[in-house]
């Protein structure tokens, strides 16, 4: 183990909620070798404020509590490495965009659930326990394609780098439309059809501007552009296809 | 803000107009060279079917295409949206439309 | 990855679409109309081409082909994104519409000066 | 301070939004009657706290070639080296079938196939069949994924973060009336009365020094539990899993899980020196069950004694890093965020506490003592006994889990009324959470880091009388302190630090019963091992560990475990069933 007790501080501004609207505040935060955005919020907090207030729970990448905007990005901080974002030798760490403030760094992440919800992101099912599990081959076309986007940790980054989301406020974002178009290709889903239909009215798939930052900063990866781009021809096919 | 049938409005327009961008940016280099003249236009244009029905469609299209395209930004800057919206929508297109025909006829009735 | 999130050219390409978009919108009204004093008299347009000589005039027209080449191009990207299932070479078909735009104005400034 | 609290009613309340609480509001909503109303209460976000979105490796199931239920079972009994209570381990073997089937078919969770379509298995270290289902390296993040998204869509009322602090009787003590929260976005206190309550906050050892599960869990289950007077058991029983990341004090990626598979595709183990060390152990070397392989890295952390270079090393380069960079993606990737090269270095690792296998004493269907309580998932002693199979714990949440959900449907029937609370106990509860805020403010971390060092020195992976002896001293000098330091109250709205003094309270009693049974036992049995008693004992005259809290102190019993199914020395597997179906490499 490096005990990197480093003499370096890093300079941290840090939102505060005060008064219904809220302020950056600045704290000198010791540096180390392995140092995660989250552990420099935590730092703050049990050293040297102790009414900060941040969210997380896996501290590994997985369970998508931590977001936070990071030096103008939003960001998993438990997995952002300091190093990775660092600007001469500052952060501005602020509550993720879009979504509203609770306290400090926290959201409420109620609408993006809801939003998921609305899209459609809920199985159907077409068997019962007493049935046999499906055989799919992994292989398989569709199958792949419902698998691209199937590792989301609903973190929220997408959605609060999308501005289309932060103009937008009836627009379900990437990661429900996402969670969309894996269902669409599900092919155990009850009702498929159902699901397009959700997803082109008012709010829906046709409201992206394919900007690509959700693709961009998608902290796994993932490519949610292409998925609502798979949205948008298969709500058009189906659309030509009823001819309404 | 856009549903289903407004995005295809939107995008089957445009699909439309790529062959009409296509030959007005190619006629536009071409009739440039050497300075634009009313009679130069009108000489080309005027009494051709040809002519009324690629600019009449173009007109169409463009003027659907922009109209929704406004929408969209109006609403996205704006927050507008309801009755108020649909409002802008239809009322740019129809001044698109019509400033639109009144150019073609112009420019191709004699 | 340091820097602004939007620094990618996915969100240019974008910007770039809704600003010509917006550009083109405002400037089609003003040239359907002057198409349209043509039904009063081919003199009153004419009297506007003239004008079209001055080099300024000329700067705001090749600004105007210029952003129906970048609309145009960029249009063309999005239909392929959204409507061809293609593996994603999103970037390229960004940069490739750019370049496209700039091809086509750039030939229709030279042939304009 | 004038203390004002907020009352509400539900009928069926569920603590806990890991594999037992979703399982147990979907079974409980289908279960009960119509008009029953659901609540489900959770510290953190629903489906976003919790371990059950942490695991990683799979779902012990058996559901192809060639096992069975019986195999499972047996595996079960022997992991848990023949203390697991065997109704219970039994259901958890049978269920699972069921309910893996509805994760996939009605759920809407997908597990990874075979090329031919068929469910793919693989095996977990102490298996003696390929049993485990999954999804990728992320199988946790599906489950809960799915389970959640059904959860939101149904009406089922939502408390998030919402703290419970006390699980609060009736007058006469026999059965519960509800739970009293803390709302933390608002600081404000909540009662919420229900017929009927299902606790499944997931135990969590997060009293060591180095610990895998997620921040939220913090033993509040148990030490609710544990004032209520109800028996707790298998206390001593914390599970290590040897390859912990070790990247500094200073960081909460320490701790957290290196997975196994690392090991079983041929991953090495090195010491400071560079050299292997794990055979000197084991003849099965770094592929050894988890138990043995901790107390392997322990004794060599031991022998090297350097504050400089705490832990040792595993080392994948060997087998190429781009390979390794293939197969272990995820792994490669998490390692690189915190600034380790997992694929061609070598990472530091060390033993890291990752799962509690006691918990409160429940019959097969969840009951407790008490009347109108039910405790499923990590909270609930029995299933395991001294150790967990990789793969049983998020079966063993969701079987019971969905269990809980149907008995407390049914049983509602019969429960016409809401019961009075002891507004005494109320009272005492509140007063408890309120007691540092009327004390000066300390530094609550700094009391952390000292529990964790005394659990991990004393109680942790190789244990001895005295050692556990001084740890029970070290444990209650530092809940003397901890009942001395304050919490600024300024402010109570989302106050972490007010927060962190409540789990501190909830590790130290905890703490206590852990080492109270650790020192009960005088054997060693799965994980846990006394250097002074290193024998597992005589298997016919097993016993298992009841700790119990009365009038303000713990005692441990031992209780004779109950062979109802199988006796040691024999098997339920039908004759001439080879001993493993899993190909030896
Ligand atoms: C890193 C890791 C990897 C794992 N991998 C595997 C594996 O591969 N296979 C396997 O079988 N098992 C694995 N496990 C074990 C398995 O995850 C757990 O045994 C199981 O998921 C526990 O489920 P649960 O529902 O009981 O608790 P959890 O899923 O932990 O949920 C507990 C819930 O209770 C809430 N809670 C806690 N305290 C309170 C309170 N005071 N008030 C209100 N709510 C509260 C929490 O916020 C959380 O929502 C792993 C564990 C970890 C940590
Ligand atoms: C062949 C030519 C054209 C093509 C292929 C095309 C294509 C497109 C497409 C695909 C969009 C949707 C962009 C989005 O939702 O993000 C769009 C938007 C738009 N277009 Fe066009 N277009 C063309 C011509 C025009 C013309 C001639 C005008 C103006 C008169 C125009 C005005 C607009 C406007 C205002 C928008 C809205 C921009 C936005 O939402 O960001 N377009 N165009
Ligand atoms: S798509 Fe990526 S960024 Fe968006 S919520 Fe899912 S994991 Fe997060
Ligand atoms: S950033 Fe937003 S606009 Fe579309 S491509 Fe992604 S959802
Ligand atoms: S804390 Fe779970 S993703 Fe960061």
């Amino acid at each position: 183990m490096t005990l990197s007790n480093s003499d370096t501080n890093l300079e941290v501004s840090v939102w505060r909620t005060r008064n219904g609207t809220g302020l950056y505040e600045t704290f000198e935060v010791p540096a180390h070798d392995n140092q995660t955005i989250l552990d420099v919020v935590s730092w703050i907090q049990q050293n040297a404020d102790p009414t900060l207030t941040y969210r997380f729970a896996c501290r590994v990448g997985m369970c998508g509590s931590c977001a936070m905007m990071v030096n103008g990005a939003p960001r998993w901080t438990c997995r952002t490495h300091v190093n990775k974002v660092l600007k001469h030798n500052r952060l501005k760490i602020a509550p993720l965009r879009n979504l509203p403030v609770i306290k400090d760094l926290v959201t409420d992440m109620d609408p993006f659930f809801d939003k998921w919800v609305s899209a459609g992101g809920r199985h159907e099912p077409t068997r019962t326990r007493h049935d046999p599990i499906e055989e799919i081959q992994p292989a398989n076309e569709q199958r792949a394609a419902a698998d691209a986007g199937i590792e989301c940790i609903n973190c929220s980054v997408c959605y609060a780098a999308c501005d289309t989301v932060a103009n937008n406020a009836d627009y379900l974002g990437p990661a429900a439309l996402q969670r969309a178009w894996t269902i669409v290709n599900d092919e155990k889903h009850g009702d498929r059809q159902d699901v397009l239909d959700t997803v082109s009215a008012a709010g829906g798939c046709q409201n992206c501007h394919s900007m690509g930052n959700c693709t961009a900063l998608c902290p796994n990866g993932l490519d949610p552009l292409s998925a609502i781009a798979g949205l948008k021809r298969a709500t058009m096919r189906q659309f030509f296809k009823r001819g309404n | 803000m856009l549903d289903l049938r407004l995005y295809l409005a939107q995008r089957l327009s445009a699909m439309v107009m790529v062959p009409f961008v296509f030959v007005h940016l190619g006629v536009m280099i071409y009739a440039i060279q050497g300075g634009l003249s009313a009679s130069e236009i009108l000489g080309r244009t005027q009494g051709s079917l040809f002519w009324f029905l690629f600019y009449g469609m173009f007109v169409v299209a463009s003027s659907l295409h922009a109209a929704i395209g406004l929408r969209v930004i109006v609403h996205e800057v704006t927050g507008l949206r309801g009755l108020l919206l649909a409002a802008l929508t239809w009322g740019g297109f129809v001044v698109f439309f019509f400033l639109g025909a009144r150019a073609v006829t112009a420019v191709t009735m004699i | 990855m340091k820097g602004h999130y939007r620094n990618h050219p996915l969100w240019f390409a974008f910007l770039l679409h809704r600003l010509s978009g917006l550009g083109l919108a405002l400037f089609l009204p003003a040239h359907f109309y002057v198409l349209g004093m043509a039904i009063r008299s081919p003199e009153a347009l004419d009297g506007f081409l003239h004008w079209t000589d001055m080099p300024i005039v000329k700067i705001a027209e090749f600004g105007l082909v210029f952003l129906l080449a970048v609309h145009f191009f960029g249009g063309l990207r999005l239909l392929a994104l959204e409507f061809l299932p293609w593996p994603a070479p999103h970037k390229t078909l960004a940069a490739g519409a750019v370049a496209g735009a700039f091809l086509v104005s750039g030939v229709f400034f030279l042939n304009a000066v | 301070m004038k203390i004002e609290i907020d009352r509400h009613d539900t009928d069926i309340l569920i603590l806990g939004s890991g594999g037992a609480g979703l399982f147990a509001a979907l079974h409980a909503q289908h279960a009960a009657p119509p008009g029953t109303r659901v609540t489900i209460a959770v510290k953190g976000l629903i489906g976003k706290c919790g371990c059950t979105r942490m695991v990683q490796g799979g779902y012990n199931v058996a559901l192809g070639h060639g096992d069975s239920v019986e195999r499972h079972f047996m595996d079960t009994i022997h992991g848990g080296k023949w203390l697991p209570d065997q109704d219970m381990a039994w259901k958890l073997c049978e269920q699972a079938v069921i309910r893996v089937r509805e994760l996939e078919n009605e759920v809407g969770c997908f597990f990874d196939r075979e090329a031919n379509g068929q469910l793919h298995h693989k095996a977990f270290a102490g298996q003696t069949a390929d049993r485990t289902v999954h999804k990728g390296d992320l199988t946790g993040i599906e489950i809960i994924n799915r389970l959640m998204e059904q959860v939101l869509s149904r009406p089922i009322e939502r408390l998030q973060e919402h703290r419970a602090i006390g699980l609060i009787p009736t007058a006469d003590g026999t059965a519960l009336s509800g739970v009293l929260f803390i709302d933390m976005r608002s600081g404000r206190f909540r009662f919420v009365r229900a017929k009927t309550v299902m606790m499944g906050t997931g135990g969590g050892p997060t009293m060591y020094k180095y610990h895998t599960p997620s921040g939220d869990k913090t033993m509040d289950g148990l030490a609710m539990a544990l004032r209520l007077g109800l028996p707790l058991r298998d206390m001593e029983m914390v599970q290590f899993h040897p390859t912990g990341l070790l990247a500094g004090e200073h960081t909460r990626m320490t701790g957290t899980v290196l997975e196994e598979g690392l090991r079983g595709a041929g991953g090495q183990l090195l010491n400071a020196r560079g050299d292997r060390f794990m055979f000197d152990y084991d003849t099965r070397g770094e592929r050894a069950t988890r138990d043995v392989v901790s107390r392997g890295i322990y004794a060599e952390m031991r022998k090297n004694n350097d504050p400089d270079q705490v832990g040792m090393f595993i080392s994948m380069a060997h087998l190429g890093p781009d390979n390794v960079r293939r197969k272990f993606k995820g792994m490669v990737k998490r390692c690189a965020d915190s600034g380790f090269d997992l694929a061609a270095g070598k990472v530091e690792v060390v033993p890291t506490a990752h799962y509690f296998m006691g918990g409160v004493v429940v019959d097969p269907d969840t009951r407790t003592a008490i009347e109108g309580l039910y405790v499923a998932g990590e909270d609930a002693g029995g299933a395991h006994g001294s150790n967990r199979l990789g793969g049983n714990g998020v079966a063993n949440s969701t079987v019971y889990g969905g269990v809980a959900g149907d008995v407390m449907g049914v049983d509602i029937r019969r429960m016409t009324a809401l019961r009075p609370a002891d507004e005494t106990v109320l009272a005492a509860e509140i007063e408890r959470a309120l007691h540092p805020l009327r004390k000066t403010p300390g530094h609550v971390p700094g009391l952390r880091a000292k529990l964790q060092e005394a659990m991990w020195e004393d109680v942790g992976v190789m244990r001895t009388g005295a050692g556990m002896e001084r740890g029970l001293k070290r444990i209650s000098e530092i809940r003397e302190e901890l009942s001395e330091t304050g919490v600024d109250p300024s402010n109570l709205a989302f106050n972490l630090t007010w927060h962190d003094w409540l789990n501190m309270a909830s590790l130290t009693e905890i703490s206590e019963v852990i080492t109270k049974a650790g020192i009960a036992r005088e054997n060693s049995r799965g994980a846990h091992f006394r250097e002074d008693y290193p024998e597992a004992g005589d298997l016919e005259a097993s016993y298992f560990t009841m700790a119990r809290q009365q009038n303000g102190v713990v005692d441990v019993n031992r209780v004779p475990v109950k062979f109802t199914i199988v006796r040691p020395g024999e098997t339920i597997l039908p004759e001439g069933e080879p001993e493993t179906l899993v190909a030896q490499t």
